[in-house]
């Protein structure tokens, strides 16, 4: 065996904390390695043709890279080895950036780290045996969880792309947040106006099956097959009868649900449709405040529907799809106000979140877009804006900047200075955080054209005195106390995962951070991808984002499967479960902790029974192999002999 | 032994691909220093983890062994980290009869974002086994493979 | 009701400027059935002034009676005080969570301190160890006519992490124990800023001016009385009221309660038994409007029997 | 107002003594002005509270140890409760108070002698006699009359006690003053 080592300088991320020529001097003692050489920048191209060659050269029939972590560039070099003609799985890559020339101080240490990294991975290499990728059919449709701006624009790019779409929406109506706003910055357009089109696009479009009221209940399957149970909740009205024209909403006397869409600024009934734009347009029951539902009788809605699609036994049903990709879109959620007690969010009536007063400004919205306060309907004059109220907050667990609050200030700032033009809007902000394009004017505009009054610092207390809120703040530039005395409060609370996010990673099987937003592959290069292949991102369910940011990623996700279904078939890994038929005792164990059911029982012309993996159904985890009480199944590329070289390479020498 | 004598001791981490070893990654990326001793052996999961590789591990020279999977409920794989919970659970239980201490040994989770808690716990780690000292010096054992 | 103990931590003050407070603690929590033990012996908690000095001399003074409290062989000490409060909470903490800072307290100590007593205050015991309901048992008169604004004072409840009690910006226990004992309470914004602690002979000015912005918020609200649980507080606001209205041109006259002299009153002593007489501000006309607790339920019932059937029709037009 | 010559004026060694003495962190300011906003004394200080953390964070050791804010703070803890970035920084004051206190810079001198005769109350009877530490107080911050005015109204209600309280193991409290004494020579 010829096994070739490339140590990678990678300028002097490695180079500057380990003596690289050290380490190929070491690894060219180690048995079976025929050549070593060491490289300034082993990735670029010609690193890998100095791989290519040497391989030719020196007759190598394995190759070691020493370099980065394997979750960037191992593809890379298995595709520079396959070049010349060498199973790519005769490759192994040693980390020794990440786990060893970045984290370690003593020169020595991290030199010896090195060598001893590349020995486990030559020991290895010797022990790896060439494997070759099956081809399977891929169900070309594509689910895409929710129906916000992102989610829409993925669904839109797919379904334009010729891809069948189920769109899968939680709440009863498509729009998600943008739905709600007023205005967008820093155009100050209409957001219905610009949103609506694309709603009536996504309920029109042939390619897109729309399930609105809708949650993901399961889902099975892997990279091009994946089956999907959807739970259609009860919405106690047949969509398929309901024509919108809202007579049951008039005449319903639970006048005192809780309105979802408008934050509770003012109640809704228990029979309702969430806005005027909705899609569908079509009329639900909140069971909780339902007299139906709570006392059993009152059947008022029942009794005025024209055309009799109210039904009271209706149950949540499930359906199931089929589809080959996942985009992800469910977008975000904002702390209560009851977090900040000393804001009084919850308590005083005129302290609000921005959304709420969003709704407040929207024509659509409780108010007609009459801006008052909800304490007395009274047409406030003095505003205070507080900005980051729960964001950047270590001591609520909100470290992280929730993106746009900044912007979505300035523009209500803005708003509220067109709606009265006598009134007066503080910001007490700690930077403003304005980098996109046109942005920063946009706050520049605020103070300039319409005398919003930004104080930099933070509010410590909102109390009552007689009809005013008096807000306790600091203006550190001027290094003292501030006081204002405000008719109504707007603090710009912290964007949160939703409260269901961690849930539906689980059932998708992909990585959240500690705050619930999902992981992407890589920060930089795979923004929209996850580590599950076939699930992609997109939208603030990923972190913090405004509009454009979202309406580019639901983009990005739908060239990502579109590029993925470009091919008729897919290559399935091979790094999969083989069941050695002469080990095998028919115990049955495998079968039973094999998460992904790909495991079934096969029986021999001998009429023994054994275990038979499923190939395109195994993802390659290796449960079943540590299981196994006589070895028969063994996980490839990581099989009991290829782990156990390791141990050795580590303690025996 | 090519490890540096009286600098270092024997660690050997086992990590799951997609959370613990990405944690690893964004500890490295992040600079997060850390103590040099651990080596790390990459696994799909933590549920591949055959109480076997750790005992040997043990047995033929490692001072102490980390296993880290993805979070509870957080699998890659569904769950094959409550798999490995149960087994290394075990397992831990165990390496007393067979002449270990059991604080040798520590399984834990950290996903691919964890950086920071990632650096805690190879500190952590690597301090705790300092502390328990080389393990074969001490409990001599016969070498088995 | 079962027979309660506990061992009881007065206070360099209670014992003299604030008696009435300690006076009202013993009468209300022997009414509960509670008995209380007062430490041998006991030494001043040093309180603001030795945390001045030094960190490892404050907690050695406190941690000294926390000593002896362990030598009784008692797990926790109860104290009304939030001064003596607070000075027994940190040192316990700090002494627990670092072995060298217990080391140094210990070394400068004659009994060592063994980190075994969680202190608690009066308030805290009333509202978690014996509850609402045995609290509004003992209730004989109500006080229709008195509607307090509930002080807690800076410190009671802050910081969170080592008073472990309650809400830290909008604490409830007072406001929940005032409920329970029929007396009405107002939505108070002011119960937890400062009045100035122990700067009142130094700082007079000062403390006059952040008083009076506590009293003025409280006659806002709507009260008629303060209810406090801190006696430096209570001196600040009710024997300094005079001094206020000098510096400040006001005219302020709103008694300021202990509340458990509230309670005490509810429950049928008079205001000498529980030290009201020794106030400067005197609440005589509110403490006259007293009247047996039958009275009140009588026209509790009579007024829901007016409105009963009214409320029905209403309910069935609307349905 | 003079400008700081950074590189001469950061007391780096302060930075680190504070550190040390509050186990608290400066770096993690972010100067939002929350401590200040909430602060009931911002009124009388002569740097609000996020100026001396600010200080703090430059070193700037004379203008902290010579600022009366550390004198009139009153540790009500409202910073501590709301800061965003989990700072003890009541528990920072303390140590700045203490710092002033061992190396002599004092500010106001009437909220260190009420101090002083505070602790010297406690350290001959055991517990504090009101009446002892206001004409301490009075006697040597020259207020010969300080709160006079509440005498009347205090008196013949049975509050006041001419004499102190002495407990019987007053020696033992004097013996932590004397300890404490001891240790912070030998820490010297």
């Amino acid at each position: 065996m010829r096994v070739g080592v490339f140590i990678c300088h990678c300028g002097n991320n490695i180079a500057g904390t380990v003596e690289v020529a050290k380490v190929a001097e070491a690894a060219r003692m180690m048995p079976g390695v025929a050549f070593a050489t060491t490289y300034m920048y082993t990735c670029s191209e010609p690193g890998q043709e100095e791989i290519k060659e040497a391989i030719k050269r020196e007759k190598l029939d394995r190759v070691v890279v020493a370099a980065c972590s394997p979750r960037m560039h191992e593809v890379t070099f298995r595709r520079t080895v396959e070049k010349t003609g060498l199973n790519r799985y005769f490759f192994e890559m040693a980390n020794i950036r990440e786990h060893c020339s970045w984290i370690g101080e003593d020169k020595e240490l991290n030199t010896n780290k090195a060598i001893e990294a590349i020995k486990l991975a030559v020991e290895k290499a010797k022990q790896n045996k060439p494997l070759f990728p099956a081809k399977f059919k891929i169900n070309k449709r594509v689910l895409v969880i929710g129906g916000g701006v992102a989610g829409m624009q993925a669904a839109l790019d797919c379904a334009d792309g010729g891809l069948d779409v189920v769109l899968v929406e939680k709440s009863p109506s498509v729009g998600g947040m943008m739905a709600r706003l007023d205005k967008t910055f820093p155009t100050v357009d209409c957001s219905i106006c610009i949103l609506g089109p694309k709603m009536v696009d996504v309920s029109q479009h042939e390619k897109i099956n729309l399930y609105a009221y809708s949650e993901i209940e399961e889902i099975k399957g892997y990279v091009g097959n994946y089956q999907i149970k959807i739970r259609k909740k009860a919405t106690y009205v047949d969509w398929s009868k309901c024509t919108g024209c809202g007579a049951c909403i008039e005449k319903c006397p639970s006048r005192n649900a809780f309105d979802y869409f408008n934050f509770g600024v003012a109640p809704a009934r228990a029979i309702n449709i969430p806005f005027p734009q909705a899609i569908p347009k079509k009329a639900k029951i909140d069971a909780q405040f339902c007299r139906q539902f709570i006392k059993g009788k009152c059947g008022v809605c029942a009794k005025f529907c024209p055309v009799g699609a109210i039904n009271y036994e209706m149950k949540d049903e499930i359906v199931t799809e089929d589809v080959g990709a996942i985009i992800v879109a469910s977008g975000y959620g904002l702390i209560d106000l009851d977090k900040l007690p000393e804001y009084g969010g919850g308590r005083y009536p005129d302290v609000i979140s921005g959304i709420q007063y969003e709704r407040i400004l929207n024509a659509s919205g409780p108010t007609s877009g009459h801006i008052e306060r909800p304490s007395d309907h009274a047409e406030p004059k003095t505003i205070v804006f507080v900005s980051c109220a729960g964001s950047r907050d270590k001591s609520i667990g909100i470290p992280y900047c929730s993106n746009f609050c900044c912007m979505y200030i300035a523009k209500q700032a803005i708003l509220t200075k067109d709606h009265i033009p006598d009134s007066r809007s503080y910001v007490f902000y700690m930077d403003i955080r304005s980098p996109g394009k046109g942005y920063d004017e946009f706050t520049r505009r605020a103070q300039e054209e319409y005398g919003v009054q930004y104080i930099r610092g933070r509010v410590s207390r909102i109390y009552p005195k007689g009809k005013k809120m008096i807000v306790k703040g600091a203006d550190t530039l001027l290094g003292t106390q501030v006081e204002i005395e405000a008719d109504l409060v707007v603090l710009a609370t912290a964007v949160t995962a939703t409260t269901d996010a961690r849930t539906l990673a689980e059932k998708l099987h992909i990585s959240y951070d500690p705050h619930g937003f999902y992981v992407e592959s890589h920060p930089k290069l795979r923004p929209v991808e996850t580590n599950t292949s076939g699930v992609f991102l997109a939208g603030a369910c990923q972190g913090p984002k405004d509009i454009p940011a979202s309406v580019g990623q639901g983009s990005a996700a739908a060239a990502k499967v579109l590029s993925i279904f470009s091919k008729d078939t897919l290559e399935s890994d091979p790094q999969i479960a083989r069941v050695n038929t002469n080990i095998c005792v028919g115990c049955r164990k495998c079968i039973g902790t094999c998460p992904f059911g790909a495991i079934e029982e096969q029986q021999l012309r001998d009429g023994r029974i054994i275990a038979n993996v499923i190939e395109t159904v195994c993802a390659g985890c290796g449960i079943c192999n540590s299981t196994c009480p006589c070895g028969a199944i063994q996980l490839q590329h990581f099989t009991d002999n290829q782990l156990l070289a390791e141990v050795n390479a580590l303690c025996l020498t | 032994m090519s490890y540096l004598a009286g600098k270092e001791l024997r660690i050997v981490g086992f990590l799951c691909n997609w959370c613990s070893y990405g944690g690893a990654d964004t500890a490295g990326v992040g600079r997060f220093k850390q103590p040099t001793d651990l080596r790390i052996i990459r696994v799909p999961c933590s549920g591949r983890v055959n109480p076997l590789f750790v005992v040997k591990a043990l047995l033929n020279g490692a001072d102490g062994v980390l296993v880290s999977g993805c979070h509870p409920r957080d699998c890659h794989y569904s769950d094959g980290n409550f798999y490995a919970r149960r087994r290394l659970e075990m397992l831990k239980r165990l390496l007393p009869f067979l002449g270990i201490d059991e604080r040798r040994f520590h399984y834990t989770w950290v996903s691919a974002s964890e950086g920071a808690r990632w650096k805690n716990v190879v500190t952590d780690f690597t301090k705790a086994i300092h502390e328990l000292g080389p393990f074969h010096q001490k409990e001599e054992k016969t070498e088995c493979s | 009701m079962s027979e309660k103990e506990y061992i009881y931590f007065p206070g360099c003050s209670l014992e003299a400027s604030a008696i009435e407070y300690d006076m009202s603690v013993r009468k209300v929590l022997a009414a509960l059935g509670v008995k209380l033990i007062e430490p041998d012996d006991w030494s001043c908690c040093g309180s603001t002034p030795a945390h001045s000095v030094d960190h490892v001399f404050a907690a050695a003074v406190a941690a000294r009676n926390l000593a002896i409290v362990e030598k009784m062989g008692a797990s926790t000490v109860i104290t009304a005080c939030p001064a003596c409060l607070s000075a027994f909470k940190k040192a316990h903490l700090r002494m627990k969570k670092e072995e060298g800072f217990k080391k140094e307290v210990n070394a400068i100590l004659d009994e060592p301190y063994n980190c075994g007593v969680t202190a608690k205050s009066v308030l805290q015991i009333l509202v978690e160890d014996i509850g609402p309901k045995p609290v509004a048992e003992k209730v004989t008169l109500d006080f229709p006519d008195l509607k307090v604004a509930p002080y807690y004072g800076c410190i009671i409840n802050r910081p969170p992490e080592i008073m472990e009690f309650d809400d830290p910006e909008n604490p409830m226990a007072m406001d929940n124990l005032m409920t329970s004992v029929g007396v009405k309470v107002c939505d108070f914004a002011f119960k937890v800023e400062c009045c100035g602690a122990a700067f009142g002979v130094a700082k007079r000015k000062m403390v006059n001016e952040l008083s009076s912005k506590v009293l003025s918020m409280a006659l806002d609200a709507g009260a008629n009385c303060l209810v406090v649980t801190c006696q430096l507080c209570h001196q600040n606001l009710d024997l300094r009221q005079g001094q206020i209205n000098n510096t400040m041109g006001s005219s302020f006259n709103i008694p300021v309660l202990f509340f458990t002299q509230v309670m005490g009153l509810t429950y049928g002593y008079s205001p000498q038994e529980l030290g009201i007489d020794k106030h400067n501000i005197q609440a005589e006309g509110l403490l006259k409007t007293r009247r047996p607790v039958e009275e009140r339920i009588k026209e509790e019932q009579e007024k829901a029997k007016a409105k009963k059937p009214k409320a029905k029709k209403a309910e069935e037009e609307e349905s | 107002m003079e400008p700081i010559n950074l590189t001469e004026k950061t007391d780096w060694q302060f930075i680190d003594q504070v550190k040390k003495e509050s186990l608290q962190d400066p770096a993690l300011c972010y100067q939002c002005g929350n401590c200040t906003a909430g602060c009931p004394y911002t009124k009388y200080f002569d740097y609000p509270v996020s100026q001396v953390m600010r200080l703090f964070q430059t070193g700037q050791k004379e203008t902290i140890l010579n600022s009366r804010s550390i004198w009139l703070c009153a540790t009500c803890e409202t910073c501590t409760t709301r800061c965003p970035c989990e700072i003890d920084i009541a528990h920072i004051m303390d140590v700045l108070r203490i710092i002033a206190r061992r190396e002599n810079y004092v500010s106001e001198k009437d909220v260190k002698t009420f101090y002083d005769s505070f602790l010297s109350s406690m350290k001959h009877h055991g517990r504090v006699f009101e009446v002892g530490i206001l004409m301490g107080y009075n006697f040597k911050s020259g207020h010969l009359l300080a709160d006079a005015d509440l005498g009347p109204k205090i008196l013949g209600k049975g509050k006041i006690h001419f004499l102190p309280t002495r407990i019987k193991g007053r020696d033992k409290v004097a013996e932590i003053f004397r300890k404490f004494q001891e240790m912070r020579k030998n820490r010297v």
